[in-house]
């Protein structure tokens, strides 16, 4: 028997599997081989997956073999399958290199449940990436963010206010999925399935009744809160400052981006452009905070003292550029948020990864503590550097394709002040970036903090530097992303009636 | 005041679940302690299937069993007063020729009875998606609660405390001993 | 005839900047890759110039596409010519008075210091060759990057405060104003690249005039007011890295891309042609008198300096503003006349701190007879910049004279004669009270209070000759400058 | 020689030597340079030369006819007679100052193009300032600057003019050859002002007050060079482009008239001195406005101004040298011990006094025949009374009060042997011209020729009248008490304007610029970000530790109210 047509299942299956069985082994080293090996394994399978879906098109996989609409499908096209081979990704280079911060981090006798964790959290953001049926998504959030609520919760043996941000981020987390699960019960209501391919037709004929609109409602506003758009944004704040630092890599690099690939596929595919931009005012609703949260998160972010902060608020901000583009509604729009998407996915992680590589050697990452620490970390440092000029969009890095196309796409659209909003917002950027910046290469230590230790272990800064390698090849190469991109853009874009 | 009645009657399903996610949400934004907070959330999600529950009544409807026609018709057959003979030639001719000519072969029958046959035979058997889903969901939000309490009795451990306003103050005095 | 590919005029300098770095902790070798490489450099942009006036050719290059048809270019062009020359040239000069300055001075971080004037002149050389206004903008942000460190070398409050104005105020027109318009110009065009006659001729006349402004204002480092806050503050750094922001590279970027995208996105006679420009004409205007009033206030020496440049980079913003072909030679011409004048008046203020710890002009009385050389070559700078014969500064006053004429612009005249009037007045003293005037009375017992005080060390000295020759040559010799500006922009037009 | 090469090109190459030299050489080098430049400008031939392309435009840096020559020929005999006299001075800077100031000079009168001129124009100005500041007292150094900026503005509108012109003439892509310097209409702006420019080096009433206020704060030797080039470069200069102006002549004749005035109440024998100067030059001016035969004597009259003027400021910079001041008050008697200084001061004053066989005379005469000749009696005695003043203040009153008059008690010796010597060829040449002037007039240009017949008895009579009366005038006055008496004043003149009401207007307005730019800045680099902060930063310090709790109420508070206005929007929206 062949594996190959079982591929799309397999993608959320492994991990899946790997967790639960990783779950019953009770060795650490064993734990964290195994779930490397399901990492690696399951990134592999994604990249298979997008190579066919490049060659055939959308890949359509029946669970259990029950055709849709009546049974679950797994339905894969070119968007979906770059998400896919970027959340298994970025797993793939954080869980083997997980090893040293876990080990620092995470109390002795629960490294195994931390593997498993990270791998069920991984699973459900793999099945929610692939699943083409709207409740079987709502399960896989819950299972990917309830995951991720306990992972919070391991930051606590460092601090304990890990504990706190995890409640908050449960609470906020399961309001936007019942929000989400209400939306989905008008939309049923309505249309009478659940399978998003049959739904979109229906709404389609719909022409947005009442009830449509309700649906609609509620499943914008809670995925605003699972996106941690502003203003529902507080959450992602306090969380990703406590989780453990692997965790923060992880989550900051694909669990947004998750929120914001789910939002495209609901805005674009199921509700279609009439019924999201003509009958509702999605675009003026979503780009209004989206603005708001570039200029608030990158201020916010400014006035940080603690690094890991600072970074979780220019993620707020960073969130208003991917749905910023995705509200333009164009084709230039969405290829600034996809490009923002994998951009944003790389530098983040990588800088949560250097960060990490801080708090593992001066035991916190405040300015104080990253004071200097430029002559004794250099490449820790440069990681810093890099990623930080990402986040600004630097020329030559992904950033500033993607600011490039948000601009473009703004002025296109003919809301300049828009585009002024996506150009301040990288200046905030620069504020920030450039504070930090100062601190680690120009701050003179031994007199105010710590003189800092020796260069952390190559698993730290070299998955850092991998992944800005990664940033800067999206902002040399048009040619690399751009086709799967155009394909993407142009699928969703031109798919609108 | 009919328009009142019947937008309180008719849709109550939807006031009762909307009532009971906004005390839940009540209790999420107010309460002070944890536990009630998670309690409150729980009411929340109660809301919801609810009205999930709800969405998937039709009022009269069978239970959601798949029926072929004959079975349907023995059913309302054996509830009505109607002669034996005329009751197997009916039954004769559902198998042949669906339940149209079975009325046909049953032939006239009391009004009473008539009007009961028929609204038996045209009954709608409820919607059971919703209701499959919602156990879905109930595992979910069991779940949820699960990790919820977990993370409380953790807080319990770390502060001494459940009562957020007591966290914080605990927060602000280890933050200010830090700084000092 | 050979000449090198552009790219080298930019690798020479990055792969110099690598090699400093690494050669931290033998200073002798460093400052030799620092000079060998100012002298590579010169040689290969020099290489270029006879490649682009006998032969007519545009060396290009072409790097990685960002986006579909939008990539990395650089092209060899006139105008960017004359800027790659003035900074390759002048880099050696401030290479060498750098070495006496820090060296004399005792500064720290040096490695850090020498690493960043490579990437900086890396950076320069990036904008003069860029051959499309992506390109431009990517090595203009380079700059301001590659400078950060520099202007904040001494890592002291003050310096951290210059350093985000100098952020703030640089990042913020070009990443807000300038990336808006360069945006906007490639979705109103398809193009972003340069070309003779300019690149926006189906745009409405409106749009024209909206991205005039933000191309105009973008350039930040023209210093036009208000944008100019940035500059005197900046003057915190070693003056080495003074003579980088005013002379070898930054503030002539900031011309430098105004003068560029006047040529070649909106083309010199859109310029004239559209009612829109003229706000700028006045804003430089203002900015030429409010400047050297400004200026005549300061008795700190290199703030005095910094007024007296924001003003001279209005002359330039002038000439791109008046829309005809003389002033963007007077303009092109005064990017290198202004450039040779004011190094070497900043390389005199550097000298004059090293050797005699003085920053303010009212101590500077009686100094000329214990550092004449220094105040000659000082007294030479100023002329220049005054715009006196027969020093180079002439010329370019001569060229955008005549254009303010034929613009039209009678009152504009009157602003630059009334400017070099005033450049006398806050430029001459110096020299002439150093020379002519005796020092305050010193405490008695040790005679005059600049007892003791030499020439600086020598090669500030040997720098600060050669650059004071340069600003007398080019009134001789501007032949070469000034075949490139008309190729740029013909006369006869 | 060389041909085509300027020989003021020569000069101001051979001014950047001297520092170099040592004593001697340095010396023997200032003497030789005017005398090598000299034998150059002899062997050029009549015609145009020295072409040259810079930045674009063609120069013609070399001319040779009658008006240029002249001019040159006698700044050489300045230059060599004040190197001569100068020749002690340690001080470099005079030197170098001095012959390229002089050189400059020469170099702009062999111009034929007006960019050579501007050029050597703005070296005129900047070389001649040092002669000033080289004096090194904060006084001369203030001088020195309102010198230098009247001297720089003369030329920022020399170079406006010229502007003007070339676009006038279609703009520099027409201009094909040199821009030369030729007679100027005075039809537009271009004309004007060049004539204003020419006008300040000139000294035009109002224009005047650099030359009074700066040459008596020049060294005792830098008066010498001052008073010989600029304002016979501006003569030379209007005699080119603006001769038989009608405006010239008015312009002159008050020139002539005002200076005398400020000369009989100044104390300071110099500042007389630089008022007579002016004086002068009214005179020439006037010849220039009338053209002609009035050029001819322009020139003559410079070529022999230069001389005696060169001469009374050598005398009276003896005197400054050995007594340290040329303050009338303080001077006296000095005949006793410096004879030849005072016989040579009293051969300059007869120059200037135009007496017969003084070389005033001779030259003098040529202005008011052709002035008489072209029927302005008005123009005539005015002029004729400027000539009675100026022997009162000039030929009279500088060597009385210096060399005799009251008995100061001073008794320096005699002036040193190069300053006699330059003294005395000077006082050679204002005879030699006086009593044979067809060795001028040979020379000079226009309608004249060398056997032009100045020694008529109308002249002779005329003059030794006038010189008679007025010195009569002044015995009367002085036996009587009324003269004006010597003491240390000032004179307000013209440049009180701007120097009182100038500043205060000068203050008023950029005052506020200076003041309100330090608000602006102030208000931008601080007040802005302050309030900034305060407005926006202040209200995003929700994130605190305090407001977690806080902030998870408003989280979920602000959810519910999203989806409440996300519904109405939505309903509202759908609506329409």
């Amino acid at each position: 028997m062949t594996l190959t047509p079982q591929v799309p299942a397999l993608v959320v299956l492994v991990p899946l599997l790997a967790g639960v069985v990783i779950g019953l082994v009770r060795h650490a080293g064993l734990a964290w081989l195994l779930a490397s090996l399901a990492s690696v394994t399951t990134f592999a399978l994604t990249l298979a997956l997008a190579a066919r879906v490049q060659a055939e098109g959308v890949v359509i996989y029946a669970m259990g073999g029950w055709a849709a609409p009546t049974g679950i499908e797994l339905r894969v096209d070119a968007l979906n399958a770059l998400v896919l081979a970027l959340v298994a990704g970025m797993a793939a280079v954080i869980v083997p290199t997980s090893r040293a911060s876990v080990a620092r981090e995470v109390p002795a006798d629960r490294h195994d449940q931390f593997y498993a964790l990270v791998l069920l959290c991984v699973a459900g953001m793999l099945g929610v990436t692939a699943t083409g049926d709207a409740f079987n998504l709502y399960v896989l959030i819950e299972i990917s963010s309830l995951t991720a609520y306990a992972l919070v919760a391991l930051g606590r043996s460092r601090d304990r206010r890990a504990l706190t941000a995890s409640f908050q981020y449960l609470i906020m987390g399961s309001i936007g999925a019942s929000f989400l699960l209400v939306g989905l019960g008008y939309l049923f209501l309505a249309t009478g399935t659940l399978n998003m391919a049959d739904m979109a037709v229906r709404l389609a004929d719909l022409h947005g009744s009442t009830t449509v609109r309700t649906g609609v409602a509620f499943v914008i506003v809670g995925l605003s809160l699972k996106m941690a758009l502003f203003p529902v944004h507080q959450w992602m704040a306090d969380a990703y400052t406590y989780a453990p630092t692997s965790v923060t890599a992880l989550m900051a690099s694909t669990a947004t981006k998750v929120g914001v690939y789910i939002t495209i596929r609901f805005v674009y595919t199921i509700f279609g452009h009439e019924l999201s931009f003509v009958i509702m005012p999605t675009d003026a609703f979503l780009l209004a905070f989206a603005c708001l949260a570039i200029v608030v998160g990158s201020l916010q972010a400014i006035r940080q003292h603690d690094v890991r902060r600072l970074l979780a608020y220019s993620s707020v901000a960073q969130i208003g550029y991917l749905v910023l583009g995705l509200a333009l509604g164009s084709a230039l729009g969405l290829s600034g948020t996809l490009v923002h998407l994998l951009n944003h996915a790389l530098v983040k992680g990588a800088l949560f990864l250097a960060v990490g590589a801080v708090v593992y050697r001066q035991g916190g990452a405040t300015m104080h503590e990253l004071t200097g620490i430029a002559r004794r970390m250099p490449l820790t440092a440069a990681a810093i550097a890099v990623g930080g000029l990402g986040l600004i969009g630097v020329p030559l890095t992904g950033g500033f394709v993607s600011k490039w196309y948000l601009v473009a796409g703004a002025l296109e659209a003919g809301l300049w002040p828009v585009a002024v909003v996506v150009l301040v917002g990288s200046l905030l950027a620069v504020a920030y970036v450039l504070r930090l910046l100062q601190v680690v290469y120009f701050g003179e230590p031994g007199t105010v903090a710590p003189e800092p230790a020796g260069e952390a272990p190559a698993s730290f800064w070299a998955p850092a530097l991998l992944l800005l390698l990664g940033s800067v090849a999206l902002g040399v190469s048009g040619q690399l992303t751009g086709g799967l991109i155009a394909a993407a853009a142009g699928a969703l874009a031109g798919g609108a009636p | 005041m009919s328009l009142l009645a019947t937008g309180l009657f008719n849709l109550l399903n939807y006031w009762v679940y909307v009532s009971l996610m906004m005390i839940g949400l009540y209790a999420v934004i107010a309460k002070t302690n944890l536990v009630k907070k998670v309690i409150g959330l729980s009411l929340f999600q109660t809301g919801i299937f609810i009205f999930y529950i709800s969405m998937g009544v039709v009022s009269g409807a069978t239970t959601p069993i798949t029926w072929t026609d004959a079975e349907r018709l023995r059913l309302g057959l054996s509830r009505v007063e109607v002669a034996p003979e005329r009751a197997a030639a009916a039954l004769a001719a559902v198998e042949e020729d669906g339940l149209d000519a079975a009325r046909a072969a049953l032939g006239p029958l009391a009004p009473a009875d008539a009007a009961r046959l028929d609204e038996l035979l045209a009954r709608p058997y409820t919607n059971p998606l919703p209701h499959v889903l919602i156990l879905t969901a109930i595992v979910v939000s069991v779940s949820t609660m699960a990790v919820a309490l977990a993370i409380v009795m953790e807080i319990k451990a770390a502060y001494g405390t459940i009562e957020s306003d007591e966290i914080v103050t605990a927060e602000l005095e280890t933050a200010r001993a830090a700084r000092s | 005839m050979t000449h090198v590919s552009p790219e080298l005029t930019l690798v020479i300098p990055l792969v110099g900047a690598v090699i400093i770095a690494l050669l931290g902790r033998w200073p002798n070798a460093r400052e030799a890759v620092t000079l060998a490489c100012a002298a590579a450099l010169l040689l290969a942009v020099g290489s270029l110039f006879p490649a682009v006036l006998e032969h007519g050719a545009r060396p290009a290059w072409r790097g990685p596409e960002v986006l579909p048809g939008l990539g990395l270019v650089l092209e060899v062009e006139p105008l960017g010519l004359i800027y790659a020359g003035v900074a390759a040239l002048l880099w050696l000069p401030n290479s060498l008075y750098s070495i006496g300055y820090m060296r004399g001075h005792h500064e720290t971080n040096q490695t850090r210091f020498f690493a960043c004037f490579a990437l900086s002149i890396a950076s320069a050389m990036g904008i003069a060759f860029s051959g499309n206004l992506f390109t431009l903008f990517v090595f203009y942000e380079a700059l301001s990057l590659a400078t950060f460190p520099l202007v904040t070398h001494h890592g002291t409050e003050k310096a951290q405060r210059a350093g985000r104005l100098y952020v703030g105020f640089l990042f913020g027109t070009s990443m807000v104003l300038m990336l808006l318009a360069i945006v906007w110009t490639w979705t109103l065009t398809g193009t972003v690249d340069f070309r003779a006659g300019g690149i926006l001729g189906d745009v409405s006349p409106g749009l024209t005039a909206v991205l005039f402004g933000l191309f105009m204002l973008g350039s930040g480092k023209a210093a036009v007011m208000p944008f100019h806050f940035w500059l005197p503050s900046a003057m915190v750094a070693p003056t080495p890295v003074s003579a980088l922001l005013h002379a070898v590279a930054v503030v002539k970027a900031g011309v430098f891309v105004v003068l560029k995208v006047s040529v070649y996105v909106f083309g010199v006679d859109t310029v004239a042609s559209g009612v829109h420009h003229e706000w700028l004409l006045y804003l430089a205007a203002a900015t030429i008198l409010i400047a050297s009033i400004v200026a005549m206030t300061k008795d700190d020496l290199k703030a005095r300096l910094a007024y007296s440049t924001v003003g001279q980079l209005s002359y330039i913003v002038l000439g791109a503003a008046l829309g005809n072909s003389l002033g963007v030679a007077g303009g092109g011409l005064h990017i290198a006349m202004h450039a040779f004048g004011k190094i070497t008046l900043f390389f005199c203020a550097g000298a004059i701190y090293v050797a005699a710890h003085k920053t303010k002009v009212s101590e500077l009385t009686g100094l000329g007879r214990r550092m004449p050389f220094t105040m000659l070559a000082f007294a030479v700078g100023a002329l220049s910049i005054i715009g006196l014969p027969p020093l180079g500064g002439a010329w370019s006053k001569w060229y955008l004279g005549l254009a303010t004429l034929e613009a039209g612009h009678a009152g504009l005249l009157v602003v630059l004669l009334i400017s070099s009037l005033l450049n006398v007045a806050y430029l001459l003293p110096i020299p002439l009270k150093a020379f002519f005037l005796s020092p305050p009375a010193g405490d008695g017992a040790h005679g005059g209070a600049d007892e003791g005080i030499h020439e600086a060390p020598l090669p500030c000295l040997i720098a600060l000759g050669l650059t004071a020759l340069g600003s007398v040559a080019l009134f001789f010799w501007p032949d070469l400058l000034l075949r490139l500006v008309t190729e740029v922009a013909p006369l006869g037009s | 020689m060389i041909s085509g090469l300027n020989p003021g090109f020569l000069l101001m190459a051979g001014a950047l030597l001297i520092p170099l030299l040592p004593r001697l050489l340095r010396q023997g080098w200032l003497v030789a340079l005017p005398l090598l430049s000299a034998a150059q400008l002899l062997t050029l031939d009549r015609g145009d030369r020295g072409e040259v392309t810079l930045a674009g435009v063609t120069l013609h840096t070399l001319f040779v006819d009658d008006l240029s020559f002249t001019f040159a020929l006698v700044f050489h005999l300045a230059l060599l007679l004040g190197s001569i006299f100068a020749l002690k001075v340690e001080d470099a800077t005079q030197h170098v100052s001095a012959v390229l100031y002089g050189g400059a000079a020469i170099a702009a009168c062999l111009a034929r193009d007006l960019v050579t001129l501007f050029i050597c124009w703005e070296v005129v100005a900047v070389a001649s300032a040092f002669l000033i500041w080289a004096q090194r007292t904060p006084r001369a150094y203030q001088t020195g600057m309102r010198y230098l900026a009247w001297q720089i503005l003369s030329g920022l509108l020399l170079l406006a003019g010229i502007l003007a012109l070339v676009v006038e003439r279609g703009g520099p892509a027409k201009l094909t050859g040199p821009l030369v310097f030729e007679a100027l209409p005075l039809d537009g702006a271009a004309g004007w002002l060049i004539l204003l420019a020419f006008g300040i080096k000139a000294a035009f009433p109002a224009l005047h007050t650099w030359l009074s206020d700066a040459y008596p704060e020049a060294t005792p030797t830098g008066a010498v060079f001052l008073s010989g080039f600029t304002s016979k470069l501006a003569v030379y200069a209007l005699a080119r482009a603006f001769a038989g102006q009608e405006v010239l002549v008015y312009v002159g004749a008050a020139m002539a008239i005002f200076p005398i005035f400020f000369a009989v109440i100044e104390n300071d024998l110099r500042r007389v001195l630089a008022y007579s100067l002016i004086n002068q030059v009214g005179f020439m001016v006037v010849g220039v406005g009338i053209g002609g035969l009035g050029v001819s004597g322009a020139a003559a009259h410079a070529f022999a101004h230069v001389i005696y003027k060169g001469l009374l400021f050598m005398s009276t910079g003896a005197v400054l040298f050995r007594t340290g001041t040329a303050d009338a008050n303080q001077l006296g008697g000095l005949y006793r011990t410096m004879p030849f200084t005072a016989v040579c001061c009293m051969i300059g004053a007869a120059s200037i006094s135009a007496f017969p066989l003084f070389s005033g005379f001779a030259a003098k005469s040529l202005i008011m025949v052709a002035v008489a000749e072209d029927h302005r009696p008005g123009v005539w005695f005015l002029l004729l009374f400027a000539a009675a003043g100026v022997f009162h203040h000039a030929g009279i009153k500088v060597p009385f009060f210096a060399f005799f008059g009251h008995d100061s008690g001073k008794r320096p010796p005699e002036a040193p042997w190069n300053m006699c010597l330059a003294m005395g060829l000077a006082a050679a040449l204002c005879i030699g011209i006086g009593c044979y002037p067809p060795v001028l007039y040979a020379i000079l240009p226009g309608p004249i020729t060398a056997d032009y017949a100045v020694y008529t008895a109308a002249h002779v009579i005329t003059q030794l009248q006038l010189l008679l009366f007025s010195a009569l005038a002044f015995c009367v006055l002085m036996l009587s008490g009324r003269y004006p008496p010597e003491l240390t004043s000032t004179n307000l003149d013209v440049d009180w304007l701007w120097r009182r009401p100038g500043r205060v207007v000068w203050r008023e307005l950029t005052g506020p610029i200076a003041a309100n730019f330090g608000r602006l800045q102030a208000l931008l680099l601080e007040g802005l970000p302050a309030a900034v902060s305060r407005a926006v930063m202040r209200p995003l310090r929700v994130d605190g530790l305090a407001a977690r709790f806080w902030a998870m109420r408003t989280s979920v508070l602000v959810t519910v109210v999203l989806l409440l206005a996300y519904l109405l929007v939505g309903a509202v929206h759908a609506a329409r």
